[in-house]
């Protein structure tokens, strides 16, 4: 499986090591090559330095094609615009953009993007922790219908709707 | 007593009403001075509205809420013996409002009052709007600050 | 400007601002949460007829005061001295001719002890003027002789009270006007023939500037107050100087009495000095009235009071004794013939001199004084009825404040009264005299009883001092009482009579009030669910025109049960009617009431009283809602020709009980 | 009409002060406070000193009421999300987009944004079509790159461009062409005027006969710089 995640911050890192000691082919983009420290010294997958928005930079590393595409920058827009590209132009099956703020988390559900919210995460998982009820939202909020570009490969797009709803 | 000696402070001056408790107290200090020079005074309340309606909604004229910080205006200042012309705006910025009013109606003076906020442990915000006025007004202008009280002192 | 929205540019390019018309701001003023106050605009006539009404009372009486425009001024001790003491100071100016009335019975010898007897009355007002001292300072709050016998007696006494009082400032006011007629026709014997045209006349000017309110009046008050006070003072300064040192006197020529009585004289008997202290006792009338407004005085409230109360009593005994010294020493009684003069004008112009300027000064502050004595009671009459009014004692209206903060209806009912009297009596003052004062001691009795009462049962601190004063001033205002009263009989019995019928009728009133509000009344623990009573509907109809259509529909969003009812004489008539509603309105049931007789009200009455004997007796009965439709006229002048039919109707339902009327005015839309 | 234009750099502070003239009800959002206040001290209270990406601070500047959004931020990410948030979240019936990247431009029609600035394309077609360096005037230049935005004329040529645009982009090179006579800068602001006014006059002309009958040609200009847009109402 070929795995793309664009902004190796913590998270990005985590996930790259354990996509790839799962034996995953991982490909790790971020805009400056001090990020890749956070990566583990036996990481073998492969770190491209670069913007992750940038159709060309994502070509050039590979990202074509991909199986699954993680948007997970610390800009909420860029991961929006590169998941798009990502669905649009790259032809990936399952995206995922990281989104911090709720309202356009949840309007990018709307627009068929799979969106995570820290945010939202943060604010169920403590609510809960404190006994308080929560707004039962599930932590990878679903595209709600197919992306405007994601006609074309309609057919990649709806079973990476399944599992994340699960 | 009028005392001719003494330089005349404003002839018109523009009151302005942020319906908190420092109303009453500047239009009474308003009507005090005023009446040694028969100056003119107008109250003017700011509605301020958020982009999400259009600046000419119909919001202030209906709001019994907002009727009445002119109203206990126009009743103090008869506490007083004295009149004040009620005038109410609907703007996006109070300040930008109130300079522009004061502008229009020719005012000598613009009197703002600034009230104590007992919430967040009790200070004086003093916000953007005094600043503005402050800095663009085209007349004097009067910031009356409230006492502190007593318990909190 | 859109829907009172007007845009407005700023001075920076994109400011922007809109000024809001606040179309509530003329009539009324948010107050609070829910609650409204109407400005004077809200409260204007809108029909040409009551602007034109409106327009004509701002003219007579002003424009309207609101609630907060009543001046509370607290009044130094020499306005309070003017504003409460004109009514007592003016007795001067009659109290010494009554007293020689009287004296004059026992010819010239009588005439001298003239002087003694004011004098044991003066020792009388010290007595009284002590005892009300006490009232002042125990009653702070103002202590009538009603609210004072109220507090300690209960309603009987305080009714009791509250009628002298009444009366008595009926008589103050006619008294006063009488006398104060007389003293200008003294000082002008040509306007003799129009004394009551005058009186009643100057009663109308102080009723007009009573409904004025003027409150202001503290210095009105002052100024003739001091005029009199001095010009009197220096009359009698003048007197005693000339006949103590010059030794000047007049003696009294029993010709002269002969003629002025029409008798000989019957000798100086006891009987002849006790009813020369009644008549002279009139002096003592007004003493109460500080007593009564001690709120109005400036703090210390009851200490100035009591001073202004003490200095009062000395200056009407000084003017008084004076006076009637002065006339006792010159000879001078009244004149009824060859023209009338008062005892106190024969006296000023023997001092001043006849024709001379201070005389008719004299004169005139005389008239102005006894004027402005009658005005006091035009404050404290409506004001004791307002208080009754509240207690439920007199009719509620009594207690409504007019458009400048008078009571206006207590004003006209004192001044058609006084009117009336002075009329009744031919403004002359000794005529009234016999039916003054009765009053005046009963309620003097009443509250120094009262006070007795309230020492036995506070003790406060020298307690046992005040009651003895109290006692002491009871006991002689009750002697005077009955003295004055039995001296004064037959006229006096009359004020005897009245106080009873007043009482009474006091007591109907509040009895009809506790009646009304015992009916109206709604526990205050129950909490008011909706109606549970059926309700039916009858509209009587003429015909089937707009305004009955209106009213139809009304009817149906009132009840499901509505029906129609036409009466006719023409059975023609009737049948194309049901068919044209049986097309007009299907469903809605209509009854035709053939009246061969022609009747129109009484057989819609009938029907309804069929439609009641009808219902279920196990049933609670319906309400039935009479829905009148009605044509409003567009001017005052075509009414006439409308709706006779419906005001009868209204007229014969209006007791009927479960029965609504619902008037429903068709109006034209122009 | 209410445009919402996010970022306060040149574009969208000449923008905004241009449409506030011309009569509309404008709000400008930029999230730099002192940017913000310098813009708000000069034209008026019409800015709001937050982020227009985040979707709370959208709602309050009334984004769903909004009859145009115009995003000139200078990251292309942040235009896209404005546009696309305007678009699906506000529901606004018309979003501009600036774009730096010209990549990026398919990817932003596909997405939905209703018109593009690219300032970078602009540059291009002006080098191709040999326009004199000099007769360029500085607006502004983009954040995170050394492109300068000079003019926005929209190019031809573009295919999937719409009809309404195609009809307001004969007149925008009407615009260009009259302004690029004139030398000096301030008669240039003068005549690029009166060359948006006649630009206005014959778009509506020019688009009279096109199937979009309705269009308005909106027409903007800054220092000695045209904007024709071609809107459809």
């Amino acid at each position: 499986m070929k795995v793309v995640i664009v902004g190796c911050g913590r998270v990005g890192a985590v996930l790259a090591e354990a996509f790839e000691k799962a034996g995953n082919d991982v490909i790790i983009l971020d805009r400056s090559t001090g990020a890749f420290d956070k990566l583990p010294s036996t990481f073998r997958g492969n770190a491209v330095r670069g913007d992750g928005t940038d159709e060309d930079v994502l070509r050039r590393a590979g990202a074509q094609d991909a199986d699954v595409f993680l948007a997970l920058t610390e800009g909420d827009n860029r991961n929006v615009m590169a998941a798009q590209l990502a669905t649009e132009a790259l032809n990936v099956g399952r995206v995922l953009a990281k989104v911090n703020d709720p309202v356009r988390a949840a309007a990018y559900a709307d627009l068929g993007l799979a969106t995570i919210c820290r945010t939202n995460l943060m604010e169920d998982t403590i609510l809960g922790f404190a006994g308080l009820s929560t707004a039962q939202r599930p932590p990878i909020l679903a595209p709600q219908r197919t992306h405007p570009g994601g006609e074309h490969h309609r057919a990649e797009a709806e079973p990476a709707a399944a599992p994340s709803e699960a | 007593m009028p005392n001719p000696e003494q330089t005349v402070v404003f002839r018109r001056a523009v009151v302005a009403l942020n319906g908190g408790s420092s109303d009453a107290r500047i239009v009474r200090l308003a009507a005090g001075v005023a009446r040694q020079w028969k100056a003119e005074l107008v109250a003017v309340h700011v509605v301020e509205i958020d982009w999400t309606q259009p600046l000419d909604a119909d919001i202030a004229g209906r709001s019994e809420d907002v009727q009445r910080v002119l109203d206990l205006a126009e009743e103090t200042a008869e506490d007083c013996q004295y009149k004040i012309e009620p005038v109410l705006l609907q703007a996006r910025d109070v300040g930008a409002a109130l300079v522009d009013e004061a502008t229009e109606q020719r005012a000598d003076m613009l009197i703002l009052g600034l009230p104590y906020r007992k919430r967040f442990g009790g200070d004086f915000a003093i916000g953007s709007t005094i600043p503005y006025v402050l800095k663009n007004a085209p007349c004097a202008v009067w910031v009356v600050r409230e006492p502190i009280p007593e318990e909190s002192a | 400007m859109i829907g009172g929205r007007r845009p407005l540019k700023g001075r920076k390019l994109a400011d922007r601002r809109v000024r809001i018309e606040r179309p509530h701001a003329a009539y009324f003023r948010w107050s609070g949460p829910g609650q409204l106050t109407a400005k004077e605009s809200a409260s204007r006539p809108t029909t040409p007829l009551g602007r034109l009404w409106a327009r004509v009372k701002a003219a007579v009486i002003g424009r309207p005061l609101a609630s907060e425009d009543e001046i509370g001024e607290r009044l130094s001790k020499k306005k309070a001295l003017a504003i409460f003491s004109s009514d007592a100071i003016s007795s001067s100016a009659y109290a010494t001719e009554e007293i020689l009335r009287v004296l004059i019975l026992g010819g010239a010898a009588a005439l001298v002890l003239g002087l003694q007897v004011s004098i044991a009355i003066a020792v009388l007002l010290i007595a009284v003027a002590i005892s009300y001292r006490q009232v002042c300072l125990a009653y702070p709050t103002g202590g009538g002789s009603y609210s004072v016998s109220k507090r300690n007696f209960g309603r009987g006494a305080s009714l009791v009270a509250a009628s002298a009082l009444l009366i008595d400032y009926v008589m103050t006011v006619a008294v006063s006007t009488s006398s104060a007629v007389e003293q200008i026709t003294s000082a002008v014997p040509a306007l003799i023939d129009e004394r009551v045209l005058i009186g009643v006349a100057a009663i109308a000017l102080i009723t007009i500037g009573n409904l004025r309110g003027i409150r202001e009046a503290g210095n009105i008050f002052a100024v003739p107050t001091y005029l009199f006070l001095g010009s009197a003072l220096l009359m009698i300064g003048i007197g005693v100087y000339r006949i103590v040192i010059l030794g000047e006197h007049g003696a009294y020529d029993p010709n002269q009495l002969i003629r002025q009585t029409g008798e000989t004289a019957e000798g100086v008997g006891l009987l002849l000095l006790v009813r020369a202290f009644a008549a002279g006792a009139v002096a003592l009338t007004g003493t109460e009235a500080i007593a009564t407004g001690v709120p109005a005085f400036k703090p210390p409230e009851a200490r100035n009071a009591a001073t202004t109360l003490a200095i009062m009593a000395a200056l009407l005994g000084t003017l008084f004794i004076g006076i009637t010294f002065v006339a006792v020493n010159f000879g001078i009684t009244h004149l009824e013939l060859p023209e009338q003069q008062t005892v106190i004008s024969q006296v000023a112009r023997r001092t001043y001199g006849d024709g001379t300027i201070p005389f008719f000064l004299f004169q005139s502050f005389t008239a102005v004084l006894l004027f402005l004595a009658a005005n006091t009671s035009f404050n404290a009459f409506p004001r004791l009825l307002a208080i009754l009014a509240k207690d439920g004692f007199m009719p509620r209206q009594f207690a409504l404040r007019g458009d400048r903060l008078a009571f206006s209806y207590g004003i006209i009912v004192l001044a058609t009264v006084a009117a009336g009297l002075v009329i009744l009596f031919r403004g002359e003052t000794h005529l009234l005299i016999p039916l003054y004062a009765v009053g005046v001691f009963i309620d003097f009795t009443i509250s120094q009883a009262g006070m007795i009462r309230h020492w036995l049962r506070e003790r406060t601190p020298g307690w046992r001092r005040r009651l003895t004063i109290n006692t002491f001033g009871c006991v002689l205002t009750a002697i005077v009482a009955v003295v004055v009263t039995t001296a004064k009989a037959p006229q006096s019995l009359l004020v005897l009579l009245l106080i009873p019928c007043l009482v009474g009728l006091m007591r109907f009133i509040h009895r009809q009030y506790d009646a009304q509000a015992e009916e109206l009344r709604v526990r205050d623990d129950t909490v008011i669910a909706g109606p549970h009573r059926e309700q039916r509907v009858v509209v009587p109809i003429n015909g089937i025109n707009r305004a009955v259509v209106q009213a139809l529909n009304f009817a149906r969003t009132v009840s499901g049960d509505v029906r129609a009812v036409f009466v006719t004489d023409d059975e023609a008539e009737g049948e194309e009617l049901r068919a044209r509603w049986e097309r007009q309105f299907p469903g809605l049931p209509l009854v035709i009431v053939e009246s061969p007789y022609r009747a129109v009200v009484s057989p819609v009455v009938a029907y309804l009283d069929v439609l009641d004997q009808a219902w279920p007796p196990d049933k609670e009965a319906p309400i039935t809602i009479v829905v009148l439709p009605e044509y409003v006229a567009r001017h005052w002048w075509d009414r006439v020709l409308y709706n006779q039919t419906a005001r009868r109707m209204k007229a014969a339902l209006v007791g009927r009980e479960h029965t609504v009327i619902a008037d429903v005015p068709y109006r034209r839309s122009h | 009409m209410f445009v919402l234009v996010v970022g306060g750099g040149k574009v969208g502070y000449y923008l905004a002060k241009e449409l506030v003239e011309s009569g509309h009800e404008v709000v400008l959002m930029e999230k730099d406070h002192a940017r913000a206040d310098q813009i708000a001290d000069e034209i008026g209270s019409i800015v709001i000193a937050h982020d227009g990406c985040e979707g709370k601070y959208l709602a309050e500047a009334g984004a769903n009421r909004a009859d145009i959004v115009a995003a000139v931020t200078g990251d292309d990410e942040d235009n896209l999300v404005i546009c696309q948030m305007a678009k699906h979240h506000f529901d606004v019936p018309r979003t501009i987009a600036r774009v730096n990247n010209p990549k990026n431009e398919e990817l932003f029609k596909h997405l939905g944004v209703d018109e593009l600035i690219s300032p970078t394309r602009m540059i291009l077609g002006s080098i191709e079509q040999d326009i004199p360096v000099h007769e360029l005037l500085h607006l502004g230049s983009l954040g995170g790159s050394d492109l300068e935005l000079i003019e926005a004329p929209l190019l031809p040529g573009s295919s999937r461009s719409r009809r309404a645009v195609r009809s307001s982009r004969s007149s925008a090179r009407d615009v260009r062409s009259r302004s690029g006579r004139t030398r000096s800068s301030p008669k240039a602001t003068r005549s690029s005027r009166s060359a948006a006014r006649s630009a206005r006059r014959r778009s509506t002309a020019s688009s009279s006969g096109t199937p979009s009958r309705s269009a308005d040609a909106l027409a903007v200009c800054g220092r000695g710089v045209a904007f024709a847009l071609a809107e459809r109402t």
